[in-house]
C-alpha cells in the first residue's frame, strides 16, 4: 500500500518536472519561462517529497522532507521575483 | 562496467577538459573556472579510487573535503587578483595574450 | 522499489538535461540563471528520491541545496545591479551596462 | 540496472564541464560551472561520500556562484567582461589534454586493487574519540594535514586583503550592499539565516558520529553569512575589528592548543590520547567551524572597497 503511494506520487512528481522543462524550453520569453520554474517544478517536488515520505522510517525524516520543500518554495519565490525584476529593468533600460 | 569505474573515467575526462580550458581560454576568469574543473576532476578520480571494493574509504574523503575548501579559497584569491588587474588595465587578460577582440 | 526510485531520479536528471539546453541557448542572462535555479530544484528532487536507497543522511545534503537554492540567483541580481550591491526592486539605478555582448 | 543512473549523471557532468570550457561568453561559463557543482554533489552521494557531498553542496550551490558572479559584475563595471573572439582551434592543447586523460585512464586500469579500507583504520577507529571515520581522519589521524590546511585558508585571506587599496582599508569588507526595505530580498534575508544557522550548527554537531563536521558545517555557516550580508541584514565588518580577527584564528589556535596538550600528556604533538580525544575533537570542531565560516565568508565577500573603484 505504501509502496503503491510512493510509485504514484513520485511518478506524478517526475511528470511535473518533465512538463516544467518542456515549458522552460518552449515558452517565448523569460517571464513565462519563470512560470515553468516556480509552478511545475515546485509542485513536482512536493509530489516527490510526499511519495518519498511513504518510505520514511520516522517522523523526523518526514519533517525534514517538509522543511526541504518549504525551503525550495521560499527560494523559488524569491528568485522568480528578483530575476523577473532584473529582466524587466534590463529590457526597459535600453 | 561498475559504477565506480564510470566515475573514475569521468574524473579523468574532467581533468582533460579542464586542462584544455586552462590553455585555450584567454579570459582569466575562465581560466580559474577551468583550473577548478581540473581540481574537481582529480577529486572525483580520487573519490572513485576510495570507493573501489564496495565500502567508501574515509581517508580520501577527508583529503577531498579539505581540498574542496582550499580550492574555494584559492579561487577567491585568484578572483581578487583578476579584479585588481582589470581595474588597473581595463582588461581581464594577460598582457602578452591580449591581442584582438 | 530501488529500481523504481532510481529510474525516477533518472527521469528528473533527463528533464534537467532538457532544461540545460536553455542555459546553453539563453538568449538572456536571466534565462541562463533561471536554468541554474532549476538545476538546484532538480538536485533536491534527485537527493530526495535517493534517500531511501542511499540512506537518509542524503536528506541533509538536500536540505543544504534547498537552503542555498536562491543564493546564486540573489548574487546574480546583486552583481549586475548598477553599483554591484543593489536590489532590482529599488527605485533607482539600471542594471550595469556590459562591454561584451549583452547575451554572453 | 542502477548503473544507468550513474551513466546519466556522469554524462551530464561531463557535458556541463565541456559547456563551461567551450561555450562562448564568460557569463555562460559561470552558470554552467554552478550547475556543475550541483551535479557533483549528487555524484558524491552516489559514491557513498555523504561527508564530501555536504561540503560540495554548500560550496557548489552557494559560495562559488556568488564569488564568480560578483567578480563578473565587478569586471563588467571595469569594462573587462568581454572575451576576445575565439582564435584558431588549439590542436596542441587538445592533444595534450587527451594524453592527460589517457594517462589517468591507464593508471586506473593498471593500478592494483588495494584491500579497502585499510585494516589499520578499523583498528584505530575505536581509539579516535568519534564514530564518524571521516572526522576521525580529519581531526585525529591526519591532524597535521588539517591544521596546516586551516592555516592555508588564513593565508589566502591575508593575500586577498593585501589587494585592498590604502584608502579602502578602514572601510567594511566588499561592496556596500543595499536593498529595498520590506522587499523580497530583505524578507528572504530575514527568514533564511535563522534556519541556516540551525542547519549549520546541526551539521557541525552531528559530525562526531554521522556525516558532517567542522568543514561541512563551516561552509554552510559561511553561506548563511553571505546571505545575511547580501540581503543587508548584517553589515560586513571592517578588517580592523579585533573580535573578527580573533574568530579567524580561533580554529587553528584551539587545534594547536589541543596538539600541545597531547604533547604535554606524553602522547606526542597533535596526537590525541584516547581519554581526551572525544572532548578535544569536539572543542576543535566548534572553533574550527567558526574560523572556517568566517574565513570563507570574508574570502567570498572580497577585500574592503570604497565602492568607487569602478567609476
Amino acid at each position: 500500500m505504501t509502496d503503491l503511494a510512493t510509485h504514484v506520487f513520485t511518478g506524478l512528481g517526475v511528470l511535473f518536472f518533465l512538463a516544467g522543462s518542456v515549458g522552460f524550453l518552449r515558452f517565448p520569453d523569460i517571464f513565462s519561462r519563470l512560470h515553468a520554474l516556480t509552478k511545475a517544478d515546485n509542485l513536482g517536488l512536493g509530489f516527490i517529497a510526499l511519495g518519498v515520505a511513504f518510505q520514511a522510517g520516522s517522523w523526523r525524516q518526514v519533517a525534514l522532507l517538509a522543511l526541504i520543500w518549504a525551503l525550495v518554495l521560499l527560494a523559488a519565490g524569491t528568485v522568480s521575483q528578483l530575476v523577473a525584476r532584473h529582466a524587466l529593468r534590463e529590457r526597459d533600460g535600453r | 562496467m561498475s559504477g565506480v569505474t564510470l566515475y573514475a573515467l569521468t574524473g579523468a575526462a574532467l581533468v582533460g577538459t579542464g586542462f584544455f580550458g586552462l590553455i585555450a581560454a584567454r579570459h582569466l576568469l575562465r581560466r580559474v573556472l577551468a583550473f577548478n574543473l581540473i581540481g574537481s576532476g582529480l577529486f572525483v578520480y580520487l573519490g572513485a579510487a576510495g570507493a573501489r571494493g564496495g565500502e567508501a574509504d574515509p581517508v580520501p574523503q577527508a583529503l577531498i573535503i579539505t581540498g574542496i575548501v582550499v580550492a574555494l579559497s584559492a579561487s577567491a584569491l585568484a578572483v581578487g587578483l583578476i579584479v585588481a588587474l582589470a581595474r588597473a588595465r581595463g582588461r581581464a587578460m594577460l598582457p602578452e595574450e591580449d591581442v584582438g577582440g | 522499489m530501488t529500481v523504481w526510485l532510481t529510474f525516477m531520479a533518472m527521469g528528473v536528471l533527463v528533464s534537467l538535461a532538457g532544461a540545460l539546453v536553455r542555459v546553453w541557448r539563453g538568449p538572456g542572462r536571466a534565462d541562463r540563471m533561471t536554468g541554474a535555479q532549476l538545476a538546484g530544484t532538480s538536485g533536491v528532487a534527485v537527493l530526495m528520491l535517493l534517500a531511501p536507497i542511499e540512506g537518509w543522511a542524503t536528506l541533509d545534503v538536500a536540505a543544504i541545496l534547498a537552503l542555498f537554492g536562491a543564493l546564486a540567483a540573489v548574487g546574480f541580481v546583486k552583481a549586475l545591479s548598477a553599483d554591484g550591491g543593489g536590489d532590482p526592486e529599488e527605485e533607482d539605478g539600471d542594471p550595469v551596462p556590459l562591454a561584451g555582448d549583452r547575451n554572453d | 540496472m542502477t548503473w544507468a543512473l550513474d551513466a546519466t549523471l556522469c554524462a551530464m557532468i561531463l557535458a556541463v564541464a565541456l559547456a563551461t570550457v567551450l561555450g562562448r561568453g564568460v557569463f555562460r561559463a559561470i552558470v554552467f560551472f554552478v550547475v556543475y557543482g550541483l551535479l557533483l554533489a549528487l555524484a558524491w552521494v552516489r559514491l557513498d561520500a555523504v561527508d564530501v557531498a555536504l561540503a560540495e553542496a554548500a560550496i557548489g550551490a552557494g559560495l562559488t556562484g556568488v564569488l564568480f558572479l560578483a567578480a563578473f559584475g565587478r569586471l563588467a563595471r571595469s569594462g573587462a567582461d568581454a572575451e576576445p573572439p575565439p582564435g584558431r582551434v588549439n590542436i596542441a592543447a587538445a592533444l595534450a589534454s587527451a594524453a592527460l586523460t589517457g594517462a589517468l585512464v591507464w593508471a586506473w586500469v593498471a593500478l592494483p586493487l588495494p584491500g579497502r579500507p585499510g585494516p589499520e583504520l578499523a583498528e584505530a577507529l575505536p581509539r579516535a574519540g568519534v564514530e564518524n571515520p571521516v572526522t576521525a581522519v580529519l581531526l585525529n589521524f591526519r591532524a597535521w594535514d588539517t591544521l596546516l590546511e586551516s592555516v592555508v585558508l588564513l593565508a589566502a585571506l591575508v593575500g586577498l586583503w593585501m589587494l585592498a587599496r590604502d584608502e579602502a582599508w578602514t572601510e567594511p569588507l566588499g561592496l556596500p550592499q543595499h536593498v529595498r526595505p520590506g522587499g523580497v530580498m530583505a524578507s528572504f534575508g530575514r527568514i533564511l539565516p535563522p534556519v541556516g544557522v540551525l542547519v549549520g550548527a546541526y551539521v557541525v554537531y552531528v559530525g562526531a558520529d554521522r556525516p558532517g563536521g567542522a568543514f561541512q558545517g563551516g561552509t554552510v555557516l559561511a553561506a548563511v553569512g553571505i546571505v545575511a550580508a547580501l540581503a543587508g541584514l548584517v553589515r560586513p565588518p571592517r578588517v580592523t575589528r579585533r573580535a573578527w580577527r580573533a574568530a579567524l584564528v580561533a580554529g587553528p589556535a584551539v587545534f594547536l592548543a589541543a596538539g600541545l596538550g597531547g604533547a604535554a600528556l606524553g602522547a606526542g604533538f597533535l596526537t590525541l590520547p584516547e581519554r581526551i580525544a572525544g572532548s578535544a575533537i569536539f572543542a576543535i570542531e566548534i572553533a574550527l567551524a567558526l574560523s572556517i565560516a568566517v574565513t570563507l565568508a570574508f574570502l567570498v565577500i572580497g577585500p574592503p572597497e570604497t565602492g568607487l573603484e569602478d567609476q
